[in-house]
Order: C-alpha cells, then sequence, then structure tokens
C-alpha cells in the first residue's frame, strides 16, 4: 500500500498490521484526548490535584520527560559542535525523541494551567526574576529548535526528497545544524537548569531550597547534569526498544556503548555534585531552617527509601556499571545501568515535585498525600502513545537510522 | 529573595490568647470577598479560605493538654516567595503598604506560588464560583468575583484601603496617613474578642505599631526570612514556640 | 518549458501575493466590523434637552457622594424627581417613565466606558482632568451614539485598556502598582 | 491563467501569512484571554451608593447588633455595631453570615399549606382563614391548643402568647434553655425576685461552670468582648478566666486554666467549693443557711467530692484560694450547650455567689427588675419562664397529657432540637394541625400542616430584652433593612391582624406600635442609652450617664437602651433541702460514658442549621463528608478499643446516632464531646444529610428533688460500627 513512502532497501512490516499497532496506539491517544477535553470542559476540578497539590504527576511527568529528552541537545551537541562523528547514527533519532518530549511536554502543560487561554500571557507579560518564565521561554525556543533539527529528517522522506527545493532546502539544513545545535545547548542547558532552578528558589520549602551560585541555586547545575546522564542514555533505551520491537539492528552497538560512556561520564559528575549537595542540605541548609534531616521524610510513600534508591540504587550503581569499560560493553549492564539512570532521574524530579509541597513546614500542618486520578494519567498516557506514533512514523517513512540497511544486510 | 520596604506597612497583630477560634472571620472574610459557599466543604484540600483558623495542640496528655487558635491571613511577606515564581506578574509587592497583590485577570493559573508559599495562604479557584440563586444579590462590590482556574488569596480587603484613600482625599487628609479606623479588614472588624489589631505596623500612632514590640510578639517561620507583616501574639511559651521550626537543642 | 516555469513562478508569487491583500483587506476592515456588535441605549436619552433645554449641570446627575465615591449615571431616584409622570411629548421619556419608572425597573444603560468589575476605578483622584479626556462629550447631544460591543471579550469598543492607564499613571509619576487600579 | 493546486496551496500560505499582518490573530487571543475575565457563567457586581442601617440579627438566641451594609438599597453583608453595647461591634460567625441567609435556598417562599406528602402554596388570605377556622374550634377549651417558641428575648412572646390567652389556652411554651432553669431556681427554689445577670465586665476573676460562654452560651459576643477588654493586647491581663467542665471548649482554651469536671458532676463540684467558703466563715443571711451549711460540710467535703468527680482536693482548694484572693470573683453557672441543666447546679452556683457576697456588686451576680409587659393579655415573663416544654412533651408522649390539636411553632424547631429528638418529634407528629412560623424550611416545617414564613431577621421589626447572661438590663430594636425577599408576613403582624378577624383586642394594630410602647414604658422605668456610658461603669461608678429621653428615636438608630438597676431580695433561700437530693449523680453501669454536647455558633443554633458561608468553617475533625465526629481523649479510646477515623454509635437510652471518632486530648476521660448542629433532614443541600444529630441521644432523666427535667450529662455507650 504504502511502499511508495517507505524508504529505499528498507523492509517494514504489512500495512495492515501497522494500521492495527497505530489503532492500537490510537486508543490510548483517544482516552487522553476525551480527558484533555473533560478538563478543558470542567477546568482542573476534574483532577486529583488539590490545594497542597497545585504540582502533581503532570509537572513530575514533564520533567522527567524533558529530562530524559536532553539526549536530544546532548548528542547534538557532541556531534555537531564537538564533531564526535559517529554519532551520527543515533543523532536523528535523539532528536526525534527530543521533539516528541519536549512537544508533550508542551501538551502537557496547556492542560496543566488553570486558564489555557492565557498561556500566551508568560510571553506578553513575562516576570523576569521567575525561573517559570525562563523555563516558558527557552522551551519554546528550543521546542522550535527541535523542530528545525527534525525537518530535514522529514523532508528526506523519499516522496519530499524528490522536490529539487525541498531537497536543497534539507541539505542546506544539514550544512547549517551546527549553528541551531549550538543554539539548542545554550537554550536548552539553560532551560534544564531553569527547571532545576524552579524548586531551588523556593526558600520556603525546606525539602527543595538550595543556595547557589549568582542567580542560580544549586538545583539549576544539578538538574542539567543529571538531564545529560539520562539523556544519552535514554536516547539509547528508545533505539534498544525499537530493535526489540521491530526485530531489526537499527544502531551499531559500539554507538551505544559510547553513549554509554559519556552518559556514565556526565553520571559520575553529577552524583559527584548531588552527593556533596544532599549532604550540605542535610547538615547546612536544613538545620538552618529548623529542620532535621529525618523531618523530610514521612510513612513509605515519602520515605527516605526514595532517597536511597536515587542516589545509590539508581546513581551511583549505574555510575559504576557505565565507567567500568568491560561492564560497559556487555548489553545487560549497558542496558541495566540506562534503565537506572532514568529511574533515578525520574525519582528525583518526583520528590522534588511531590514530596516538595507534601511537607509541612508550619509546626502545626501536616503531612499531606497526593494520589493522582485517571483524568491525570489519562494526558500522560496520551503523551507515551504520541511518542509511539510519532516514533512509528518517522520510523516507517523517514531514513532515521543510517546504519540500519548495512546492519540488516 | 528580594526585599521590599514601604513607608508604610499595613499589619496585623492577632493575640492568639484571645482568638477562641469561632470562625465569625473567616465568614466575615468569605462574604466580604464573595467566596462561593462550597456544598461539601469538609474536604479541606479543596476550600476556599483566605482567612483559615488552625486548632494548636501542646501535644500532652489529658489533663495537660492545651489548644489555641491561629488565625492565618495571607502573611504580606516582606520577601514573599511567592512573588518572584509568579511567570506572568499576576501577583507583585510594588504598592505603598506593601498588601502583595494578586490580580486575577492576570492569573494563568500555574499554581507556582502555591507550591512557593509555606503558609497555604493561596488558593486555587477548583470551581466556577456558584451562589444560591438571588445569594449573587448579596455580593459586596469589593472583589470581583473569581473565574475557575485562577489564584487568590488574602488581600488584606484592599478594596476598604482604596476607598480610604478615597475618602481621605474627599476629606482632604493625607492618603498615606488616614485615621485607622477608616481601613480595617472585615475580619479584624468582626471579630468578637478583639483578637486581630490592624494597621500601619510603622505608624507610632497605630496600635500595632507597639504591639510588634512586645516579647510576646512573633511571626510564624521567621527563620525562613519571609519577613511576614502578620505578626502574632501569645504569652503562652508553647504557643510561640510552635510559630517557628526549632532543633532539638535550640529548645528554650 | 522556461517560459511556463516563469509563468508559474510568477503565478505562484501573484497567487501568494493575492492571498496577502485578501489577508489584509479581511483582517484590517472587514474583521473589525464583524468583531463588533452595534447596540442602541434603551431610551433615546438626549443630554441637549437637559442641559441646553432644562438648564441642568452635569453634576445635577453625575455627582460625587460623601465618601467621595462617584454615583456615575442617575438612577430612577434621581429621574423620578422629575419624571414621575410624563411630562413632554417625546416618545422616549414617555418609553421611559411607562416601561421603567413607573415599574420600578433601572434603566439598563449601555456603558461607554464600561470596565469590568476587576477594576477599581476612584473618579475623585481623576478629579483634575475633564470629564472628556476620557469619555466622550455627550452634553450636546440629542441622541446617544451607538455602543459597540466586542463579540468576543464583551467589552465597549470605548473600553479604556490597561495600558493607556498605565501610559498616563508613567508620565505622571504616579503608580502603577497592580492594586492600585484592580480588585 | 487559471489557478492550480499550486497556485492555490500559494494563496492559502499568503492568506496565512497576510494575516499575521492584521489584527486578527492577536486580536483574537487578546480577546479570548479578556473573555476568560468576564465569562457569562460567573456572576456580575452590581455598584450602588453604600449605606449602613444598624438592626438586630437573630441568627443566634443572643442576638447580635449589626450594622447592614447596603449597596444600591441591597444589603451585602452585616458588620458589627460598635454603638450598641449588645455585642459592642462584634459579630457571631452565624450573624455574619446572616445577610446571606436572606437567600438560604432552604428559605419558604410564601404561604403554603400540605397536601399529602407536599406544600402548596396558598395567599396570605386563605392561610389566615384556614388558621382562624382551625383556632375557633378550640377557643375556650384549655389544652387543645399549643404554642412553641423560640425565642427567649422578644416581645413577640407577648403578641403570640396573648394570643394564646385570647383564645383560652395555656400551652405557650419557650423552647429550653439555660435562662429557663435560671429563674425557675431563683424565683421559684430560691425565692428570689428578679432576672439573673452576670456583670462579667467588673469581675476580676469569673469562673465558667458548665457554661461555654466565649462560644455560645448567653449573650456571647457580649461576653467575648468584656473577655477582650479585660485582656488588654501586650499587656498585663486585667481579669482571669477559669473553665469548669468536661470539654477543652472555645472558652477553656482562651481561659487561664481548664478544671475538667464531668458534667454530671458540675453541681457537686460547686457545692464542693461552697465548702471551702463555708469553711472559712462565710455565710447568707437566708433562713435556711444553717441546712445549707450541714449539707456542704457533710456531703461535699473535698474527699467526698473527689469520689462525685474525680477531682483533686488540691485542685479544688487552690480554686477556692483564687476564688477567694480575687477583689471580685465571678461564679457563672450553665449547662455546657445552653440548655438542660438541672436546678441544682444553678442554685449552687448562686449560692456560690451569695457566699462570697457578690450579690448586686459590681462584677457579681446581679438581680434585675423583670421585664415590662405591654401587651396585658400575655403571660408575665416569669410564668413564661417556668414553663417547661420538655416535660410538657414528655407526658405527651406518655399519654400523660392531652393531644392539642393545633400547635403554633414560632421560630423554633423542637422536632430536631430537643433531647431524645425522635422520641418529641413522635409526639408533635401526634397534633393533628400544626403551623410554622419559621422563615426556613427547618425539620418542623417540614412535620407541619400550614406554613406561615415570618420575615429573615433582618427584614422584620422585632427586638431583644436583656438576653440571659447579661449583666445589666438592656433593649435593642430590630427593623427591616430591606423588604422580604420573599413572599413572607412579620408572624407578630399577622397574629395581631388574625385575632382583629376573630374579634379579639389585644391592644395593637401593628407589632410596631407594639414596640413603641414598649420603648414608651421603658423610657418610664429610667435607663439611658450606652453610647453614653458603658452600663458596667455605670453600675461600678466609673461613669455617669442621662437618663434616655426618647427611647424609640434611639432605638432606631440602633443604639440600646441600658439600665443598670437592681431588685432587693425579701425572703432568698439556699433551697437546701432541694440540693440535698438533687445535687449527686447516680452511676449507671449500662452506659457508661457520659455525652457533652457542644454548641458552636459556626455551626448554627437551635434554630437556624449552618449557614452555607460557614461551611468552610467547620473542621475536618467535626465534619467530613456525610459523617460528623465524636471527640474523645486518648484513655477513652482506648478502653473502648477505638481508633482515628473509626465509624461508632452511641446509643443512649431513648436514642442513638452514628459518627466518626476523634481522638483529642481536649476532652476528659469518660466523657464523649459529641457537636450538635449536625445530622440535619430538612433545610437544603449544604446541611442536609450531613452528620448525624446529638439531640437523639440526649435522654431525659427528671431531678430528684426538683423534678425539673435534666439532660446534661446524659448517658451512653459506644461501640464500634
Amino acid at each position: 500500500m504504502d511502499q511508495k513512502l517507505i524508504p529505499d532497501g528498507l523492509t517494514r512490516c504489512s500495512f495492515g498490521r501497522y494500521l492495527l499497532w497505530l489503532a492500537f496506539i490510537g486508543v490510548f491517544i483517544l482516552w487522553g484526548a476525551y480527558a484533555a477535553t473533560i478538563i478543558f470542559m470542567k477546568g482542573l476540578t476534574v483532577t486529583g490535584l488539590d490545594n497542597y497539590f497545585g504540582f502533581g504527576l503532570w509537572i513530575t511527568f514533564d520533567l522527567a520527560v524533558i529530562a530524559l529528552g536532553a539526549g536530544a541537545f546532548f548528542t547534538g551537541f557532541l556531534k555537531y559542535i564537538l564533531q564526535i562523528d559517529q554519532l551520527k547514527n543515533i543523532v536523528n533519532l535523539a532528536v526525534i525523541v527530543g521533539f516528541i518530549c519536549y512537544s508533550g511536554a508542551m501538551l502537557v502543560l496547556t492542560l496543566d494551567i488553570g486558564q489555557p487561554l492565557r498561556a500566551w500571557f508568560g510571553y506578553w507579560h513575562p516576570n523576569v526574576h521567575s525561573m517559570l518564565t525562563e523555563v516558558i521561554f527557552c522551551i519554546t525556543c528550543y521546542c522550535m529548535v527541535l523542530i528545525i533539527e527534525f525537518i530535514p529528517t522529514i523532508l528526506e522522506q523519499k516522496q519530499l526528497n524528490k522536490i529539487p527545493f525541498l531537497h536543497y532546502l534539507a541539505h542546506n539544513m544539514h550544512t547549517h545544524m551546527a549553528l541551531f545545535a549550538g543554539l539548542g545547548t545554550f537554550l536548552s542547558t539553560f532551560h534544564q537548569g531553569s527547571l532545576g532552578g524552579m524548586y531551588g528558589v523556593l526558600f520556603g520549602r525546606p525539602y527543595a531550597f538550595r543556595e547557589g551560585f549568582f542567580i542560580w541555586p544549586w538545583t539549576f547545575f544539578l538538574f542539567i547534569l543529571s538531564a545529560v546522564a539520562a539523556g544519552p542514555q535514554f536516547t539509547v533505551l528508545v533505539a534498544t526498544f525499537m530493535e526489540k520491537l521491530t526485530g531489526k539492528k537499527l544502531v551499531d552497538f559500539r554507538v551505544k556503548v559510547l553513549m554509554g560512556k559519556i552518559g556514565g561520564t556526565m553520571l559520575c559528575l553529577y552524583m559527584f555534585f548531588k552527593l556533596i549537595d544532599t549532604w550540605y542540605w542535610a547538615a547546612g541548609i536544613l538545620p538552618q531552617m529548623g529542620f532535621t534531616f529525618d523531618q523530610m521524610f514521612y510513612q513509605v510513600i515519602y520515605g527516605k527509601w526514595l532517597l536511597w534508591t536515587e542516589l545509590i540504587v539508581c546513581g551511583v550503581l549505574p555510575a559504576i556499571m557505565l565507567m567500568i569499560p568491560s561492564m560497559r560493553k556487555q548489553p545487560f549492564f549497558l542496558y541495566l545501568a540506562g534503565i537506572l539512570t532514568c529511574t533515578g532521574i525520574t525519582i528525583n524530579r518526583y520528590v522534588f515535585t511531590v514530596q516538595t509541597i507534601a511537607l509541612p513546614v508550619m509546626p502545626f500542618d501536616k503531612w499531606e498525600i497526593y494520589i493522582p486520578n485517571w483524568a491525570e494519567w489519562a494526558p500522560s498516557v496520551m503523551i507515551v502513545a504520541y511518542g509511539f506514533l510519532v516514533l512509528s512514523l518517522s520510523y516507517r517513512y523517514l531514513p532515521v537510522f543510517p546504519q540500519e540497511r548495512k546492519l540488516n544486510s | 529573595m528580594t526585599h521590599h520596604e514601604f513607608k508604610v506597612k499595613w499589619g496585623m497583630v492577632i493575640d492568639l490568647d484571645k482568638c477562641t477560634g469561632c470562625g465569625a472571620c473567616m465568614v466575615a472574610c468569605q462574604v466580604e470577598n464573595n467566596v462561593a459557599p462550597m456544598n461539601d466543604a469538609s474536604n479541606k484540600l479543596r476550600t476556599l479560605t483566605w482567612m483559615l483558623v488552625y486548632e494548636l495542640s501542646n501535644h500532652k496528655d489529658f489533663p495537660e493538654h492545651e489548644t489555641a487558635f491561629l488565625p492565618r491571613p495571607c502573611m504580606q511577606c516582606g520577601a514573599p516567595s511567592c512573588v518572584p515564581v509568579c511567570p506572568v506578574v499576576a501577583t507583585d509587592k510594588n504598592e505603598e503598604g506593601g498588601i502583595v497583590s494578586q490580580i486575577y485577570p492576570r492569573c494563568i493559573g500555574c499554581r507556582y506560588c502555591m507550591a512557593a508559599c509555606p503558609y497555604h495562604a493561596r488558593y486555587f479557584n477548583w470551581l466556577d464560583p456558584v451562589f444560591p440563586k438571588g445569594m449573587d444579590k448579596t455580593l459586596t462590590p469589593e472583589v470581583s468575583p473569581r473565574p475557575r482556574g485562577v489564584v487568590e488569596k488574602c488581600s488584606f480587603c484592599h478594596t476598604r484601603l482604596n476607598n480610604a484613600r478615597q475618602r481621605a482625599r474627599a476629606e482632604d487628609v493625607d492618603p498615606l496617613d488616614f485615621p485607622v479606623e477608616w481601613y480595617q479588614p472585615a475580619c479584624a472588624e468582626a471579630c468578637p474578642t478583639g483578637a486581630i489589631t490592624f494597621g500601619d505596623l510603622n505608624n507610632p500612632k497605630h496600635e500595632v505599631n507597639r504591639l510588634i514590640k512586645s516579647p510576646y510578639a512573633f511571626r510564624l517561620l521567621e527563620r525562613l526570612g519571609t519577613d511576614p507583616q502578620v505578626y502574632y501574639m501569645s504569652r503562652r511559651d508553647w504557643v510561640r514556640y510552635q510559630g517557628d521550626n526549632h532543633l532539638a537543642h535550640e529548645k528554650h | 518549458m522556461k517560459e511556463m516555469q516563469i509563468v508559474r513562478q510568477s503565478g505562484g508569487a501573484l497567487a501568494f501575493l493575492a492571498g496577502v491583500l485578501a489577508a489584509l483587506v479581511i483582517g484590517w476592515w472587514i474583521f473589525p466590523q464583524v468583531l463588533f456588535s452595534k447596540q442602541e441605549q434603551p431610551i433615546r436619552f438626549s443630554h441637549q434637552v437637559h442641559v441646553v433645554g432644562q438648564d441642568m449641570a452635569c453634576d445635577d446627575c453625575h455627582f460625587y457622594r460623601e465618601d467621595g465615591s462617584f454615583a456615575g449615571l442617575p438612577t430612577n431616584e434621581k429621574c423620578g424627581e422629575c419624571h414621575e409622570d410624563v411630562m413632554g411629548e417625546d416618545p422616549a421619556e414617555e418609553k421611559y417613565v411607562t416601561e421603567y419608572y413607573q415599574e420600578g425597573k433601572e434603566v439598563p444603560w449601555l456603558i461607554y466606558q464600561y470596565q469590568p468589575d476587576n477594576v477599581y476605578f476612584s473618579h475623585n483622584a481623576h478629579q483634575q482632568y475633564d470629564c472628556t479626556e476620557c469619555h466622550p462629550n455627550l452634553a450636546d447631544n440629542d441622541s446617544p451614539p451607538p455602543y459597540y460591543r466586542n463579540r468576543i471579550s464583551g467589552y465597549s469598543k470605548d473600553t479604556m485598556k490597561m495600558w493607556r492607564c498605565e501610559r498616563c499613571h508613567a508620565q505622571n509619576h504616579v503608580s502603577n502598582a497592580c492594586y492600585v487600579c484592580h480588585k | 491563467m487559471g489557478l492550480d493546486r499550486r497556485g492555490f496551496i500559494h494563496l492559502i500560505v499568503g492568506g496565512a501569512v497576510g494575516t499575521l499582518f492584521t489584527p486578527i490573530p492577536w486580536k483574537f487571543a487578546d480577546d479570548l484571554s479578556i473573555w476568560t475575565q468576564n465569562w457569562p457563567w460567573i456572576p456580575r457586581l452590581k455598584h450602588g451608593e453604600e449605606a449602613r442601617t444598624a438592626t438586630i440579627s437573630k441568627m443566634c438566641a443572643a442576638g447580635c447588633a449589626v450594622n447592614i451594609r447596603t449597596v444600591g438599597g441591597r444589603p451585602v453583608a452585616a458588620e458589627g455595631n460598635p454603638n450598641n453595647v449588645l455585642s459592642q461591634g462584634g459579630l457571631c460567625p452565624l450573624c455574619a453570615a446572616g445577610v446571606q441567609m436572606m437567600y438560604s435556598p432552604s428559605r419558604l417562599p410564601g404561604p403554603m399549606k400540605r397536601e399529602n406528602d407536599s406544600f402548596k402554596q396558598i395567599t396570605w388570605d386563605e392561610a389566615a382563614a384556614l388558621l382562624a377556622d382551625k383556632l375557633n374550634a378550640t377557643v375556650g377549651k384549655d389544652g387543645k391548643l399549643a404554642m412553641i417558641s423560640g425565642d427567649e428575648s422578644g416581645t413577640i412572646n407577648e403578641v403570640l402568647s396573648g394570643f394564646a390567652a385570647a383564645l383560652g389556652a395555656t400551652d405557650y411554651y419557650l423552647m429550653p434553655g439555660d435562662g429557663q432553669t435560671s429563674s425557675r431556681v431563683w424565683t421559684g427554689l430560691m425565692g428570689g425576685e428578679g432576672q439573673i445577670g452576670f456583670d462579667l465586665e467588673n469581675a476580676d476573676l469569673t469562673l465558667f461552670i458548665g457554661a461555654d460562654a466565649l462560644e455560645s452560651w448567653g449573650p456571647t459576643v457580649r461576653n467575648q468582648k468584656a473577655f477582650s477588654a479585660s485582656r488588654p493586647g501586650g499587656e498585663k491581663p486585667k481579669a482571669s478566666y477559669i473553665y469548669a467542665g468536661p470539654v477543652q471548649t472555645r472558652t477553656a482554651a482562651v481561659s487561664d486554666a481548664w478544671v475538667p469536671v464531668l458534667p454530671e458532676g458540675l453541681a457537686s463540684f460547686t457545692l464542693g467549693l461552697c465548702y471551702f467558703l463555708v469553711k472559712n466563715g462565710a455565710s447568707v443571711d437566708t433562713r435556711d443557711f444553717d441546712s445549707f451549711k450541714n449539707l456542704v460540710m457533710s456531703h461535699y467535703t473535698p474527699d467526698k467530692v473527689e469520689k462525685l468527680v474525680g477531682l483533686k482536693p488540691d485542685t479544688l482548694q487552690d480554686l477556692s484560694r483564687k476564688l477567694a484572693q480575687a477583689k471580685r470573683p465571678l461564679v457563672v453557672v450553665g449547662s455546657e450547650f445552653g440548655q438542660g441543666g438541672g436546678q441544682a447546679l444553678q442554685a449552687a452556683g448562686a449560692a456560690l455567689n451569695l457566699l462570697m457576697g457578690r450579690l448586686n456588686q459590681p462584677g457579681g451576680m446581679i438581680a434585675m427588675p423583670e421585664a415590662p409587659k405591654v401587651v396585658d393579655a400575655a403571660l408575665d415573663r416569669k410564668d413564661l419562664l417556668a414553663k417547661d416544654l420538655v416535660s410538657y412533651l414528655m407526658n405527651m408522649e406518655k399519654g400523660r397529657a392531652a393531644t392539642p390539636d393545633v400547635l403554633m411553632v414560632y421560630e423554633a424547631n423542637p422536632v430536631y432540637a430537643l433531647p431524645q429528638s425522635e422520641a418529641m418529634a413522635k409526639a408533635l407528629a401526634k397534633i393533628p394541625f400544626k403551623v410554622s412560623f419559621s422563615t426556613y424550611m427547618d425539620e418542623t416545617a417540614a412535620l407541619c400542616d400550614l406554613l406561615l414564613p415570618t420575615p429573615h431577621s433582618l427584614e422584620r421589626f422585632d427586638d431583644v430584652y436583656t438576653p440571659h447572661g447579661l449583666g445589666f438590663s438592656a433593649w435593642a430594636l430590630a427593623k427591616p433593612v430591606s423588604k422580604p425577599a420573599c413572599d413572607n408576613l412579620n408572624s407578630a403582624d399577622f397574629t395581631l391582624k388574625l385575632a382583629k378577624a376573630m374579634n379579639i383586642d389585644l391592644g395593637f394594630e401593628d407589632f410596631e406600635s407594639v414596640l413603641q410602647a414598649k420603648a414608651e414604658q421603658l423610657g418610664a422605668m429610667g435607663g439611658f442609652f450606652a453610647d453614653e456610658a458603658a452600663p458596667w461603669d455605670v453600675r461600678s461608678g466609673a461613669a455617669s450617664a442621662e437618663a434616655a429621653s426618647d427611647v424609640w428615636d434611639g432605638a432606631q438608630e440602633g443604639k440600646a437602651w441600658c439600665s443598670v438597676a437592681t431588685v432587693d431580695q425579701r425572703a432568698l433561700r439556699l433551697g437546701a433541702e432541694v440540693l440535698a437530693k438533687a445535687a449527686q449523680p447516680s452511676p449507671d453501669v449500662s452506659y457508661p460514658l457520659s455525652v457533652s454536647p457542644t454548641l458552636q455558633l459556626n455551626v448554627g443554633s437551635q434554630k437556624v442549621a449552618t449557614p452555607p458561608q460557614n461551611l468552610t468553617t467547620i473542621r475536618n475533625t467535626e465534619l467530613r463528608g456525610k459523617a460528623s465526629f465524636v471527640q474523645v481523649c486518648g484513655q477513652t479510646a482506648g478502653k473502648y478499643g477505638l481508633s482515628e477515623g473509626a465509624m461508632v454509635k452511641l446509643t443512649g437510652p431513648r436514642g442513638e446516632c452514628a459518627a466518626k471518632v476523634h481522638i483529642t486530648e481536649r476532652v476528659m476521660p469518660g466523657v464523649v464531646e459529641a457537636p450538635l448542629g449536625f445530622g440535619h433532614s430538612a433545610w437544603d443541600a449544604y446541611t442536609r444529610g450531613k452528620g448525624d444529630n446529638t439531640y437523639k441521644i440526649l435522654s431525659v432523666t427528671t431531678e430528684p428533688g426538683t423534678g425539673e427535667t435534666v439532660w446534661t450529662g446524659s448517658k451512653v455507650k459506644i461501640a464500634k460500627i
């Protein structure tokens, strides 16, 4: 049916089967779209958010996917700026994953604000002191950069590429990609940092508050480091997942190992600072605010196990796995380390979002528990499904993996 | 953390030894500020109370147990944690008097300010305001009704301040120094035990200026550096002690 | 072949330009007309009859109250001081007296300068300015001008936008703090 | 040159680009965002001239003196009236929502009559004819007509009871309250004269026994004002307060000390204090002082009191020492929830004040002159207060008293707010024709056959005369602030019209002239307006005031007429013989726990359910979802295996109710604190079906010796469900 659209020399499953797959994804998208409609009609009252938990699943989800999507800018940076040529084999995927993560996050954000029709106030009436303003501007700009980075891959689609103008456009864009990669790196670094900064500046919230450097709290830098540690690994995981799903080799394992090495190095750097930060927070900041380390945790749901899991199991452990070449080169450890790192980053984003505001600050206040409801899960699942959709379309119709032909011949 | 200083600093001193927790302040506040009633107000995570009376306990067993009530309006912090985080300048502390503003038509409902405020003084409109039939005739002209999806908070009944300034102009009185009775928030006015004293903290003619110097005066979470314009008073040590977080060795 | 291409290219450019032009016409000429609905005042109130004919002063009806607030438009209480019964020949007056005053209903006047509930405006803080700096001068007007209502926002076309308030405040070194004008 | 596909695309692209240079997208985005501030389903503000009208809001039992703020003539909010001494500018949480209650969804639209299970709206003339018909059938036959009034302090009782008397009926009852018990004790048991009040303002030590005076007992806001004035901010307190009772109530929370005493032990506790005074030589010049002395010296020694109420002798002695050291000590006794306390407690409290020599002293217990009467046919105040509704209904329920043919209920909710309320409701249901004058669809109205709604308290003429507990005589006028929002008619006016139609002459055409006559009578009594000087200052001699010349005019301006006149006593007794029988609690093992109901005004009063605005003031340890909470301490919880939030059933001898448990150390062991004001079955969606009605588990007992009906210290057992 759609043979004309599939890149030359690649085999893809039958169109019927593909449609079935898309329909499967579509169910989740429809469910999310239904939830989104209800939310737009009735407002956020249908969600599980409340006065204590103004931030919840969506913000956690946004922060996590944005961190995981950091593979796009960081790989781009390594490929185009630092000229690590090997990465050309995965950079397309990194860009697509980044695009999915960012556009998905923006979609969720429009749901998350109480007055979506006023969303543009963020640009028109910006508060220059707010980290969120920085986030809004950088995310939008970077999302545009991602679109620009994604366009050449789209234009290289077989039929589109036949149009001379588009062909030349794609080519020209490719040659200038370093510029966009640089721009993307700048923007993305900034807003990854701003996202961390958003929490670090909350001087009324002992769990999140951090002092810092110049105008930025330490979380600003920690979020950047953790994102660049997790992003490349997430890209590798996505590629591997696609390989498992399609039964094809898409990216040379050596490229993955390289990505693992890069991610691992970054993770080491991150963990070094994160451990110091955690220690200083517990020993310095908290006592100054009148709190003890123990007071930061509550029962199982906000227990210390979260912190230890994040730091040790999902931090130090994968860092070790990735830094020992012999381990890194075994697929099991490479992927396990990737999964752990991504989990750790997600836990980190979760506790910074939810535990921060669950913690009672006034001594006569008490811990509150937050449970997201279906209206929050559905749009989040929808974004994941949307990611699957974009990846499915890209994989089938666009030349995403330069090595595919060679690896599968 | 940005500190804001003003010549006039409207503030409250709430005497916790006088507060019986009757709730008149909360009702008067709702009436004054056109807060729509809720059918089920027992889920406190969804209610909207610019003024909220907390119940404090000394955590001792019977018969040593003691109770105190703590009304919590917006603290109108000198270094508000909510203001710098707002992405759209829907809240600001930029007016003489130091009242932290909140502009409903500007607010996009991101709730970042709620995450920032350790006093839980900010509330989100989960629902559109619905009044029982006819009750909307009792809306005061003081505050615009808020649509769902925006954040709101205590404004020290700011329109009363504007009206007092207007009266000052009409009567040729200094709009920065008019008699304190001209401007009293609804809660202070209603309080049957006179637990809430309101005025300009910087003005020696005002009672609050004297009260904040009392050894029994304290503020909530002072060590966070928010510098609230709302003070509390209690002769009871345990009540004052619960005004902030302390480490074990800091116990008095 | 080459000619064709030129034609095609210029055709492309022309079509593009035509699109731009059409958009400009729609956007600048038709859209503003469609955006506003034209409404007439419920009663054809003649300022001329009152000001010139009856020698009334503006502040007979538009006055300040004791607390410094501005009364704005007069209510039945004020109008009824004269119009308890139909006095003249004018059908508009008869309409007012029979359909509103005697029914105990206030006239839902359309206010050209209507500001939404979230705006606090003190007329007495702006007393040094002439009314007509902000309001249309209707003193000599025999029939009130039509009222244009924005179909989306619900505002009057003449509603002063915030930037104008801000500009004037800035120029006069008056505070532009949010709560100065909002409630 | 035709427009091919490519050209069309160019056209569209051109259009899109061009549009960016027109106002369309920008104006659209802007206007849409403006639209979000003016959503058509959001209510709009209405502006107009602001004014304030002084009146009395009678949502709470004592009535708050308020200034009603109007905008363009519409009432919008209630504020305290600082010029009126009754509440001195303060406001109770119920009256704070008074204006909003004009538009309560439960408000009755107009006169209605029952047709099977629903009500049909009728005209006032039809209603009057219907009622006249029913009343004519009862004329001259005593026992065939009964009336219940929920207003203890209003002159309307004169109109209604006068009307009843003219029809030959003597069954006119007030809803129970401490004022009645106090009057029965003082003018009955103790042979005293006048109405008892408490000069809180001049006392330097006030011991509240039972009476939750800073929350709901007596003239609450005035009590709170007196408390407030004695505690100047940042300075040394001028007076101290002690609360004795089973629960650390809101009064106890701000008092200097809380002395835990079981509800059924309050009288013994009070007599235990008398013991120390008598022991130290205090005496009262009454005929039965010696037997009183014998009683306390033999039966209320500290160790005996310890056995009776579980209070350490040291605590009792310490307390008596404090009373002795105070210059102007005052003891205020009452039921924790303002009703159902026995005569023994009132008598013991009065005796304690007498032993301290505090009768008619500044800062003491004051015997004030009886209220004057203007409707000649009406019951005398003393007689009015002597009649006991609860025993009347209990007799009716048990068939010991005849069931009347017609019942008229004015501003009262006896179906809901009487002890063992289910039994009471059954007794009331037996009456064939029931008439309600309520403003709202309360439980009683829902049971009635004819509804004749009286205007909301802010829409009518009304008055308040010296609510129980006030330390001086006072009278204040309520006048309509706006036209009734519904088709309502003042019950007094309706009654006067009906009387006229039935050829009964009560001496007045309308209620306003009744009140005017009242004002004239008061003017003749002397007295003054409190804006001249505070009555307590006049009493203590710190100020003087000139007699008010025109009471009616001043009252219309919102001022309260006051008098500090006292009544001398001639043949006072201490009621020792009766006390000897009455004061001892009798333990009942099958119902091991005592109920201490709490009446919190934010939740509602005996006659008004929670206003919609007040729901946020109710804690989630008091009401959550559909369940209300009872409170017990950890010790009690442990004993009965109750955990926080557990659902329990409380069973008393005459009823049961369900609630969740909140564990708090504010309650003494062996006591269950249960809130009043929940569990409504009528009213509106804001209150209906929320929690359970504590009145159901209050069981009436007869006090030995006095025969008084008592339901404080009701006993229950508790079980998890």
